[in-house]
């Protein structure tokens, strides 16, 4: 569904399709009522086919017979009818924009920012389509790509092709919010190294790795958005290309593994489109700082709350990070990206990185 | 060595006076503040324990009146049975003197130092002596004494004693003089008031200065004075125990029936059998090591806990609600009065009483009344079992929030009546942490936190109620609404799902392009009688249906239609207006009304 | 000083020099100092002639005598030994990775990041240079541009020339960090307008505002990096672009503002060069919130105190802001600048904007 | 009525044994535990009086012993002066008897009632009498008797009494037992430790059980028994006037003069004017109106403290710290006695002591000992004054952290010593809160806290200068190689400045490339005898300057050099080895020496 107003019309006609069983509800004297997937943590499972972590069996039905309910459905209905108008005037606004107009609303105006955001993930649940299939704008950014890749991307001012190494500047090409605008062309690439610092990104750059090696190299600019994860996707997907990730080995780093490579669980019902499941993680892992002597913290208090977290996590539950969360648990350290910078800046493209990308298979040299 | 001897001369015996003199705060009368409250407290409870001993309805004045600039006249007078000439003195102006101190028993007044540590602070501070008048009779004449204590002796001085007339046919009047400050007025106000709480039989007049108020009674029956009971073998100690063995010809199987409450003859055999001793053995001659036997005998033998109905006099739940309702507004109030328990061979009886909502203050932590013999505990809040208890209740589980003590617009009170309470000291601020009776709030409490949650749930199920009607009826036309332009469609018809969910009168009213639309609808399976009441700016001159009735005040016209409307059957009226004002229907009962005002 | 092999060697030369005063005083018997400004609000002033606030003449003198005070001039030592040893082989590094590479130092190993970044400000006040000059690259993205102006970069791999409208994707040009390696070559445009959040900037972009009105749209992410102050400052000063700033109504957001126009308390030392004089602000002004009877938040606490601490800084000390913020404590209201929301999506661009940029005399139409 | 006279029936004295033994909590005896801890104290508290009156050196045996499960024999001894036999029953079975109730001045007993009531506390729950053993004299034998107190009446009854021999020449032995638990072994240990840092003239044996150990004497000085003085006019109350003067046929002014202490003829008829009395006026002829007026003239007027030196018994700062040091190891110790002061006529001297560092714990509150005359206070420390002043003292002034009580390594002592000590309660845990105590407390620990700072700073200088001495000697050579690197220079020589700044001996150590160097520089002004020590795995026998003595053990040689240096030269060694190892150099003070070890 690359053809922009071809999706515009299917996603207009889905929207309509929810709002036609509550007018059939009602009209049967039935009181509306709508069912969705429970979003917790004890609701995600992983599905074999697609690999990734999905929403399970567990439901709860919403129905309008209390207050609170009622006034959530109605907040439904006026978004569905808001992005109704705005797919067919071909508008778009973002989340913060869509809570600021419900002003106008009466009683579906929404108390809260994160009212009108749960709601639209809501929605996402129901149609089974991502936000920008609304013409919902995320606030944040993507993240900066650099590397032999080719892309197309159709803006409002029209169609741009932009070569990801000879087009653009030593910041990179930005990701757009929405990544269905963007085709990918060609490429001449081993691998995509997705890299949590912007200090790292840059390291490899001077260091040229991405010629050496081809790489393409992204900065995920701390946990990634949507954007960018649908980018990793689809580069992973559409073209073959190997993806790892390359971030601080602490626990929060993981998790943003975790969501590059599951999906997250705020998002479950969007990981067959966000998650790329053969990414694989290459540090830093703890095992790193104990073989390198890598300059470390002391973990604090949330960090080794959050570590054994992840070991009750089912996305982590793989021999491999048990044995690693349970060796940094030991060891209570952990250690920044940069630190190997500790072994002189070369350390990193000449010997850490050459020699974990063979170990996975990644590099055949 | 002479410096023995030297030594020796001076040695003596110390007054109990002279002792409490120099130990005023050991008392209660550490401050001049706290010295007017523990007296004017003292006299009250001699005056409602006469007052009870003789089942009379207790009729008390209370006055302070400053005199000079620190010197304060307190005046407490009864309608009790008076004391005896005879016996006055001794009774006002001798510490460790009283009726009460040897009987098991409920008492607010115990120990007989009370008043007479008032009497003795009193002449400590200005030197007046204390002047008191009793009358026992209409036959006889009141006598009016002026008494101090001989520190040195404590021993009471008679300064004065005449005859005189006195309009209470029957009473004791008793007046002291003693520096202090009015910073005690509050404090005073308090401790009247929850005296009255707990004694809902009394009635209190107040004179302090200038201002006079009553706390009145809510109920004419005097509590039954409660009856001095035998010891309880669980609550005798060895040295007690030998001397009454030491007093008694009896043999001990006799002497234990005789002597202990609950002990009947099998019980008595089961004792002697177990301490190994001969039941036809004079216990006089008893040795040391029998009567240790003898003892752990009486304390391991299962014994029945002694009743608790004759020696105990609890307020009952019910006159203690009666006392709450008369000094707070309250939405719940419950109160539970727990079957009769021993701690160490005392009796005792718990009393709780929760109340929430109406004027109480709607944050911070709970009120806590404190009650021991229907005495009020004003002070040491901190330091009491009471507290303690209600803080180990987990009151999060009954709906109520918690922090130490339970939050929000709530009122504990506890009371623990006890033939002897266990104070933490002999100012009796604060319950002594003892288990028994932790357990009896506890248990109490947990009681009245079930009640409380079910009015609390009951409340919110009615507001649940309430809140589902409004959701039928005034979202889910608007999700009709808005759904119909989504699909396009001409907008759904809601009456459907109202009629089917609600089974009640639904009233609608709406104003949109100058025209009021009132739509009332019966979907309850009963024909109803309806009076519908609107009051607006609007004169409704053009209604489709006049209304039975129109007045008008300044601009405002209040309109009234009555009619009936049977099951299934449905009212409109429409009228040029701009709407607006207050709408409401009466002839239908509360729980099968909803009133949609869809202007608002 | 575009040439970056000549700009290296006058660097270089300037650290020799510092150097060369120790080694003098020490060969001179006397204990090795070194004279700074102080760095605090009380000691920033207004300069007529460049317009922006710098240090003014509070000084301090650090000198050998006393551990703490030596241990640091030793360290500061090694870090001009290291940035003459990196300008010398033209390698680059973050000051995270030099924290790491003191850990082979001994005494003169840094005892936390902040310790590093400090000492890298002090060298640049000594020095009068920017720490880009230093190969010092920061750790933050520059902010994206979108308009019509032309850069060309000088990368790593070469020089890339690039038209921020027609040569990038929706996401814009994305600034280096280090600003000196771009030129600009040539532009269209009527302003810049650096917007606070991602939504407005979108905003701007979707209903063709850049278009219209020629008008360059600049994204600042927040508190704006110093490559995106050098950038606004370079594309006012070398082009002569007005600049003008446009960020949500509460305390927070005029600090970016202040940061933008007249330079930070903590690069106060920089201010000739990162800030912009004549930048105009242009809202969410507390007296809009008032007029538009936008949708608003009460103010916390801490706005409240940030506010009162604004009216005491040197900086907001005109007319302007005085009225603006007491008249903000009296409202006690904050808003966002995507609450214009409230009033249509077009409301912004079709209303709001222009009759601002015309008010200050940026848009003559 | 017939009701008054039925009651009056049972109206009755209360005995004061009666009293306590139904208020045992009201002195302390409210647990097992604690009983057995207060009978012990009270025993010491008696027998430490006893010999400060004889001015004997006390020699206490303590001993606890189990006899069967629950029951415990606790045995107190002193060598004091003994009590004759007519008294003995008195003292020890009869409750409000003494010698020290009616004297103002310093006691640790004082009421007549403790170890009367340990005697009531131990035949309530064993049954047994106590066994007192006493002997006034060598040429007397001892009197054993067997006692127990006879509760109705409060007075002592015999059980037996004999004349036996007893190794002491005089003293007393008092042996009781009663029903307890060991867990107050710990509580005990603590009271014996405290008691004994406050009478450092004293020697304590301890036998708890199988165990024995021994609180040594520090101090060969019985403190002066404090001598008894007449009572301060600012401390009488009217009640107490009223009896003096009705007791006494003396005039105004001489009565003035005679019954109190600081009194004189001038103070005394300023007295009479001010209260329109006429000196001469016979005082038992005084009416209550003019004792008022006099009362308020005497506390108006004014009228020195009391001579707190004679009456009083402070420990003194020496033995403070004497007796502190034997207990703790510290850093920092001071004490400080301040002047004698009054409280509602009450003399009282507060002593307080600080200890700091040593084996104190580094961190969490400070350790607070209370003592009040001499006795330490080891209960209910947060309802104490004592407590509340240390908090009030803004501890960080004086360097040193603080939450409520200071933080820290820090130990506080205050003693509180006064003719009457205003405790809390009979059980005597804490002092009230007297605002003029409170504030000679304050003043106390201000005073020591200045001291404590002094300490602090002087410290934190040494290292400040031991800082600037290291900066230089080993920091600047490290930037002086850094710079040459830069500028691409040799080293510049540092020497220059470390002569310059340093004026001291500095010692510097390096090792590299196999070889060691030890050079010393006598920057001073003066000439240096210097041994110079090195102790490392080197045999160091190619060194330039061969040392003056080696020694080896398992590898380690120790090598001197010992040589003179002048001021302004060096000395240089160098060897053949791997360095490490210790170097030290003796010989120059320690706040002109500067050791260097660049290896490290």
């Amino acid at each position: 569904m690359s053809d922009p107003s071809e999706r515009d019309t299917a996603t207009k006609k889905r929207l309509m399709e929810i709002a036609k069983v509550w007018y059939d509800q009602i009209a049967g004297g039935e009181v509306p009522s709508i069912t969705l997937p429970t979003r917790t943590k004890y609701n995600i499972e992983y599905d074999d086919e697609s690999e990734v972590w999905k929403y399970g069996d567990k439901e709860s039905v919403r129905n309008a017979g209390t207050a609170k309910s009622a006034t959530h459905m109605l907040k439904m209905a006026y978004v569905i009818w808001f992005i109704k108008t705005q797919l067919q005037e071909n508008r778009s606004s973002t989340l913060r924009e869509m809570y600021y107009i419900s002003e106008g609303w009466k009683q579906a105006k929404f108390g809260a920012q994160n009212e009108s955001n749960y709601l639209i993930e809501d929605l996402e649940i129901i149609t089974a389509l991502q936000r920008e299939f609304f013409h919902m704008r995320p606030e944040e950014d993507g993240a900066s790509i650099f590397g032999p890749i080719r892309v197309r991307e159709n803006t409002r001012r029209g169609m741009k092709e932009i070569h990801c190494q000879d087009d653009v500047g030593e910041a990179g090409y930005n990701i757009p919010n929405n990544v269905e605008n963007v085709e990918l062309v060609d490429h001449d690439a081993s691998c995509v190294i997705a890299i949590e610092t912007g200090g790292m990104f840059s390291r490899l750059q001077e260091n040229g790795f991405d010629e050496e090696y081809n790489a393409v190299l992204l900065h995920l600019k701390g946990q990634p958005a949507r954007a960018t994860r649908r980018m990793l996707k689809r580069m992973n997907e559409e073209l073959g290309i190997p993806v790892v990730v390359f971030t601080d080995g602490d626990p929060w780093s993981y998790r943003i593994y975790a969501s590059v490579a599951y999906g997250s669980i705020k998002a479950a019902h969007m990981s067959e489109l966000l998650a790329t499941p053969s990414a694989q993680f290459i540090g830093v892992k703890p095992s790193d700082i104990q073989q390198y002597n890598l300059p470390a913290d002391k973990l604090t208090e949330q960090d080794v709350s959050a570590l054994k977290a992840e070991l009750t996590d089912p996305r982590f539950a793989t021999d491999f990070w048990k044995k690693e969360i349970n060796l940094q648990l030991e060891m209570n350290l952990k250690s920044e990206q940069q630190a190997f910078a500790s072994r002189g800046l070369d350390f990193v493209t000449k010997e850490y990185l050459p020699s974990m990308l063979s170990e996975i298979g990644v590099l055949k040299r | 060595m002479v410096l023995a001897d030297e030594l020796a001369k001076k040695q003596r015996s110390i007054s109990v006076a002279e002792f409490f003199e120099k130990n005023k705060q050991m008392l209660g009368f550490d401050s001049p503040t706290r010295g007017i409250i523990t007296t004017i407290k003292e006299a009250i409870d001699n005056s409602l324990d006469a007052c009870e001993e003789a089942q009379v309805l207790p009729d008390i004045l209370v006055s302070v009146r400053r005199v000079s600039n620190d010197v304060f006249r307190v005046v407490v007078e009864d309608n009790g049975p008076g004391i005896v000439p005879e016996k006055m003195p001794s009774v006002f102006a001798k510490l460790l003197y009283g009726s009460r101190f040897h009987q098991v028993r409920q008492t607010r007044g115990q120990q007989g130092i009370g008043i007479s540590a008032a009497v003795l602070y009193a002449q400590l501070t200005t030197g007046k002596p204390t002047i008191v008048t009793s009358r026992t009779d209409a036959k006889n004449k009141a006598h009016t004494m002026s008494l101090v204590i001989k520190t040195e002796t404590n021993e009471p001085e008679v300064l004065s004693h005449e005859e005189v007339d006195w309009i209470l046919p029957h009473g004791t009047r008793v007046q002291l003089e003693f520096k202090s400050n009015i910073a005690a007025r509050k404090k005073l106000i308090e401790y009247l008031k929850y005296t009255s709480i707990v004694n809902p039989h009394a009635k209190f007049r107040v004179e302090i200065d200038d201002e006079s108020f009553t706390f009145e009674r809510v109920s004419s029956d005097v509590p039954p004075c409660p009856v001095a009971i035998k010891p309880h073998p669980y609550g005798i100690e060895l040295g007690v125990l030998k001397r009454m063995t030491a007093a008694s010809d009896l043999p001990l199987k006799e002497f234990l029936v005789e002597s202990f409450s609950k002990v009947g003859e099998k019980t008595a055999l089961e004792i002697c059998s177990s301490a190994r001793l001969d039941p036809a053995v004079k216990v006089s001659t008893l040795d040391l090591e029998s009567l240790n036997r003898l003892l752990d005998a009486m304390q391991t033998t299962r014994i029945p806990a002694p009743s608790a109905s004759q020696c105990l006099s609890p307020i009952t739940d019910e006159l203690i609600v009666k006392g709450m309702e008369k000094e707070f507004e309250l939405d719940f109030i419950k109160a539970r009065t727990r079957p009769g328990n021993v701690y160490g061979g005392h009796s005792f009886i718990v009393e709780a009483a929760i109340g929430y909502g109406g004027k109480l203050p709607p944050e911070g932590s709970a009120i806590l009344l404190r009650f021991a013999n229907r005495v009020p505990l004003l002070y040491q809040q901190g330091a009491c079992a009471i507290t303690n208890a209600v803080q180990n209740v987990n009151w999060k589980a009954y709906g109520v929030s918690q922090s130490g003590l339970p939050t929000g617009p709530i009122l504990i009170l506890v009371h623990v009546a006890a033939t002897s309470v266990p104070f933490t000291s002999e100012s009796k601020d604060a319950v002594a942490a003892i288990p028994e009776i932790e357990r009896e709030i506890t248990l109490a409490l947990q009681e009245l936190g079930r009640d409380l949650k079910m009015f609390l749930s009951r409340r919110d199920r009615n507001k649940l109620q309430d809140d589902r009607a409004r959701a039928i009826c005034s979202v889910i036309p608007l999700i009709a609404a808005k759904v119909g332009e989504i699909v396009e469609l001409p907008v759904p018809d809601t009456s459907l799902i109202e009629g089917r969910i609600m089974r009640r009168v639904v009233l609608k009213k709406s104003s949109a392009g100058g025209k009021v639309m009132i739509h009332i609808d019966n979907y309850t399976t009963k024909p109803q009688e309806i009076s519908l009441y609107d009051i607006s700016g609007d004169a409704a001159g053009d209604a489709n249906i006049p209304p039975s009735f129109v007045s008008e005040m300044d601009g405002e016209y209040t309109k009234i239609w009555k009619f009936a409307l049977a099951s299934g059957e449905a009212f409109e009226v429409t009228y040029t207006g701009l709407g607006g004002g207050m709408i409401e229907m009466q002839g239908v009962s509360e729980n099968l009304k909803v009133v949609v005002d869809l202007d608002v």
